[in-house]
């Protein structure tokens, strides 16, 4: 998990800048005496899974993070179809789905009731079938109703995870995307993702399993462990 | 979009009616330990009846509007509300309106109930209620500064609570001044008119500060 | 008879719809009775006039919210320690019942305050003791509301009860040790000698009413809360698989 | 193994030592908004001092408790307290005692100094002090009760006040009662009596309780 | 994963009852309006593993918590060498460490202030050094005294797993033992339990990624999605 390509490494090598849709720059993550990270780059097309891995504690929360402009970099800046991320404010909230460790669901609420305010908080008006059908998708069927305290751990992942399905997004950031999930369920997100990617989207996905995934439109970012230089060097594998 | 926000807090406020009804009677409740720790002798009481519902009316806004930021932000809800593409600002306006018609507009439609029991006259009743009526909106917004400032600061308790409380003094202070006017017989408006003064203000610079306040909490 | 039999909930539930009407409809024929003693028989007071009626519901209202707060923590003590579930919600469905005469005790009150003492409201030790027993009711009300699982529900408002009834003679005897400018007046009344036989027989008939009222209202409650709960174990008896959560 | 509950506690509220100090902020915010919402006059403020002080006491004390359990309860730290090999009875008393030691004892050392604010006396200070010193652990041990009940409901906050609040009331009374006594120049001994009375009785039968709604609550 | 053995299958076949310590009898569970398993048997012997498996929502959660006596089952009992555990008391909490979805891990201390108050607590005394060793062994080493709200999601919960080692319990009840974290600490875990189970402890594990174990010590327990019947028969794999 330590060995890394070279540094620096920049991905849009076949691309000219101008049809990558995501671009990072130079991005350096520092956490509290910690650099995490330091010259990050890679850019995203459309059509691409960029699978971010690394160990525990390499970075790869905080770097999703970065991209969804929660967090801001130490140094570099994120770019969405040549704009800064940070000029563009809420529009380019518009373009992405994020979901967190934490789940982002509220416990009190059923999980038609969670969806369809979270897509009407994003503009979208989702009738209770649609979001019965989205649940029935993510294997949470005759669970529509029930308050999500009541879920198992991987049930409650699995209402986050239908906010993809009616979400409509162009790009995905999923942080340990399959923790708590079933084998059923890690094989349909896989589907999901494979079926958003190759219909033109964009996902960056960080997990410890390796995604099982048609290889072509599928990218690797390994984070390194903290080096002894304290750069850590993140490589980038196609 | 924006009637979304209100609508998904007034709908788990619902979820939570039992939470709604208890703020209400938490106020009721406050407002009756006086009389119990002070003793009963009806004049006393209705002198300090301005200053003891308004402290009430306080300490109820800020403990449910703390739990309305800090439940979202520990199941994650709130990372996503900042995510949803619509300026920052009108989320926090809806959450606040949310909150404060969920647990004050009640608390400002019994307080004349509880006026009576200290003995207020009816006139005092009505600048009572419509001093909480302008006021309770200036504690929601001014207090969602302070509840977003606290969210992930561990050490920012007081802080806020210096910083916040001093904001808040003003509002008590017009709030029951108006009241305590009316029970010696004074104009009351000079207050009520700082007041709408205030809510205005308010309106305008705190769910501005709010939203900042929240972007540094969750970073 | 074999009356540990019925301290299972479905056996208890058609028991409890034939009790009913023993219960009801004695409470109604007392009740349209003591009405009639207290305002058509029932001489007027020479001091209040006829503001003193009021006293035939007040009273037997106010006995009623504090008596009935003990006898509810007593069931819902046993339905914790004995596990038994009829207890618990009988515990439950007294709650209910209590909370209203004590309501009721403090809105009669209140309007018996205005002509008498010319105020809806004093912090005299009385009233704010009945107060303090409404919230209790309704701490325990709200408790049961929030949890959603009736067992749990059934013993955290057990605790909650039983440490609530050790204030009961608490606020009961803080009339003693708190002596306030209003507490005189209510004694006065009943101090007074020359209280008239068909006052007290009015007032006596309707406490009776009272109590009949509250068995059959929570038997009649019971029965719906044993029919929302063994609706649901049913369910899972049957184990259907495409439920719908129900509170 | 007791001792590690406390130290383990009060360690937590070193690290938190800004919540600390904000109960105690807290607690002066409240008692001095008093003043503020009901005017100068020397005579009224002394006669609602001993109630003020008391009220501002019960709420703070409400307040730092709920916190104590939450957290521990939010983090899954509570079952493992729950799972160590010592009587539940213990850990409740352990965490009470360094809820105390942290959050009321500050409180109770500070009231004398908040007294003299009100113009009360030498004498009605100390016995204020006392009645605090006495009274307090009886509020931290009921007040457990209610926080134990409320673990997890979505009610939380608001819905423990409405529980607590009520069970309160005896110690408000016997408590403010003293210095009151003290006031108008009577021997507060039978309030302070009262109140010894309580602290054994909650000693006794509180922790046992709370235990009891902490496994409820944990189910 | 719906497949599963007959119903009521007793594990115990080939010991008498008084060699194994736990031993749980015809647990049952129901949670709201669902009958998650009944008639659930098995009983476990020094130096085995139980691994429970099954899909999201199928009880494992559960039916861990009835084992440590932090639920009581809807029906049936869980026995310790013997003794109902509800007569045990604290006694049964001497003999073994549960390690939840939730961590456990208070955020403000430093990982081995956490672990030093959980051994105090257990009635241990870990030193300084004992603890910092302790985190070393999961991976921690040079996070100790970074307070643990700091720490990545893998970091918090090798946190947590680092009690397993200075706890020294017979028995280790461990719920989704392997969410969260990356490669290297997976593999650190399954160690772990090897080296406990064969030096004698016992385990029971709920995970959904496989355990990589050697066999012969290891048993399986398939908790199936809900049946039409209602009633989930669970089934005891060896
Ligand atoms: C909101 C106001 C009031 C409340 C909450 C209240 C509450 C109570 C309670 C709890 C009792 C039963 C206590 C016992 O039996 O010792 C009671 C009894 C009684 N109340 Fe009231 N009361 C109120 C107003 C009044 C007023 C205005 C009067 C008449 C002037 C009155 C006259 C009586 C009498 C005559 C009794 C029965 C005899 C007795 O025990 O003294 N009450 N009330
Ligand atoms: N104040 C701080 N001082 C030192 N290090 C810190 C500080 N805050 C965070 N860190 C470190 O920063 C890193 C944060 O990593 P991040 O959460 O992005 O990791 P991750 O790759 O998502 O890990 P995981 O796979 O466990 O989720 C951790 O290694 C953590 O120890
Ligand atoms: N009140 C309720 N009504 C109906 N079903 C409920 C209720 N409470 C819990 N459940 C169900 O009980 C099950 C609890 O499962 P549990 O948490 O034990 O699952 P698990 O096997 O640990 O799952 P995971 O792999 O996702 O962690 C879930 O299927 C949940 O939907
Ligand atoms: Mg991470
Ligand atoms: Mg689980």
């Amino acid at each position: 998990m330590t060995s890394s390509p070279p540094v620096g490494y920049h991905a849009k090598s076949s691309h000219t800048p101008f049809d990558s849709m995501l671009e990072a720059t130079n991005l350096a993550c520092v956490r509290g005496a910690r650099r995490l990270f330091s010259d990050l780059n890679f850019s995203l097309v459309p059509g691409t899974l960029l699978q971010v891995t690394g160990p525990n504690g390499s970075g790869k929360t905080s770097l999703l993070r970065i991209i969804c402009g929660l967090m801001a970099p130490e140094e570099g800046e994120v770019r969405w179809q040549g704009a800064n991320i940070n000029s563009l404010g809420e529009d380019f909230s518009r373009n992405f789905t994020y979901l967190g460790h934490r789940n982002g669901v509220k416990e009190e609420l059923t999980s038609v009731e969670n969806l369809r305010i979270t897509a009407g908080l994003t503009g979208i008006e989702l009738t209770k079938s649609g979001a019965a059908q989205a649940l029935a998708e993510v294997g949470l069927a005759g669970r529509e109703e029930l308050p999500a305290r009541f879920l198992s751990e991987g049930q409650r992942r699995r209402s986050a995870l239908a906010r993809l399905i009616t979400g409509g997004r162009t790009l995905w950031v999923l942080d340990e995307v399959l923790a708590s999930l079933d084998a059923a369920a890690v094989n349909m997100v896989e589907r999901l993702i494979e079926r958003h990617v190759s219909g033109g989207g964009m996902a960056i996905v960080t997990t410890h399993q390796l995604l099982n995934f048609s290889p072509g439109s599928f990218q690797r970012l390994e984070l390194a462990t903290e080096l002894a230089s304290g750069s850590a060097s993140p490589g980038l594998l196609s | 979009m924006f009637r979304w926000i209100v609508a998904r807090d007034l709908m788990l406020a619902w979820r939570r009616r039992a939470d709604v009804l208890s703020t209400l009677f938490f106020f009721v409740i406050v407002v009756s330990l006086f009389p119990l720790g002070i003793g009963p002798e009806t004049e006393l009481l209705r002198s300090i009846a301005p200053g003891t519902v308004w402290v009430a009316a306080l300490l109820a806004s800020m403990l449910s509007l703390n739990r309305v930021f800090s439940n979202d932000y520990h199941d994650g809800t709130l990372e996503q509300l900042l995510l949803t593409p619509q300026p920052l600002y009108l989320v926090v306006v809806g959450k606040v309106l949310a909150q404060w018609l969920v647990s004050e507009v009640p608390l400002v439609l019994i307080a004349p109930l509880v006026g009576v029991q200290f003995g207020l006259s009816p006139d005092t009743l009505l600048v009572l209620f419509v001093s909480l009526l302008i006021g309770t909106p200036i504690l929601s917004l001014i207090g969602s500064i302070g509840a977003a400032l606290t969210l992930g600061l561990r050490g920012g308790g007081v802080l806020v609570a210096l910083l916040v409380l001093p904001l808040y003094i003003p509002v008590l202070i017009f709030g029951a001044g108006a009241v305590d006017a009316t029970i010696v017989g004074i104009d009351p408006m000079a207050n009520i008119y700082l007041l709408t003064a205030l809510l205005v203000l308010s309106l305008v610079f705190a769910p501005w500060a709010t939203a900042a306040a929240l972007r540094i909490s969750l970073e | 008879m074999n009356w540990y039999k019925y301290a299972s909930p479905t056996a208890f539930y058609p028991l409890a719809g034939k009790l009913i009407p023993w219960f009801a409809i004695p409470a109604a024929l007392l009740f349209v009775a003591g009405l009639y003693i207290g305002f058509f028989i029932a001489p007027t007071d020479f001091q209040q006039g006829e503001a003193y009626r009021i006293m035939f519901i007040h009273v037997p209202a106010a006995w009623m919210g504090m008596f009935l707060y003990v006898l509810m923590a007593f069931y819902a003590g046993i339905g914790w320690a004995f596990n038994a579930r009829l207890a618990s919600m009988m515990a439950s469905s007294i709650s209910i019942t209590g909370a209203l005469f004590t309501f009721l005790s403090l809105a009669t009150g209140s309007l018996w305050g205005k002509p008498t003492w010319g105020t809806w409201w004093v912090w005299d030790a009385r009233l704010t003791s009945t107060l303090i027993l409404l919230f209790l009711y309704v701490g325990f009300i709200s408790l049961q509301a929030a949890i959603d699982e009736p067992r749990r529900a059934d013993r955290a408002g057990a605790v909650l009860a039983i440490v609530g009834v050790i204030n009961v003679p608490i606020i009961y005897f803080s009339v003693q040790w708190w002596n306030t400018l209003h507490q005189g007046a209510t004694i006065r009344i009943l101090g007074k000698p020359t209280i008239a036989p068909t006052m007290l027989a009015a007032m006596l008939t309707l406490l009776a009413a009272c109590w009949l009222y509250s068995i059959a209202i929570s038997l009649a409650r019971v029965r719906c809360i044993i029919m929302e709960r063994e609706q649901r174990s049913n369910w899972i008896n049957q184990g259907s698989s495409s439920l719908e959560y129900k509170l």
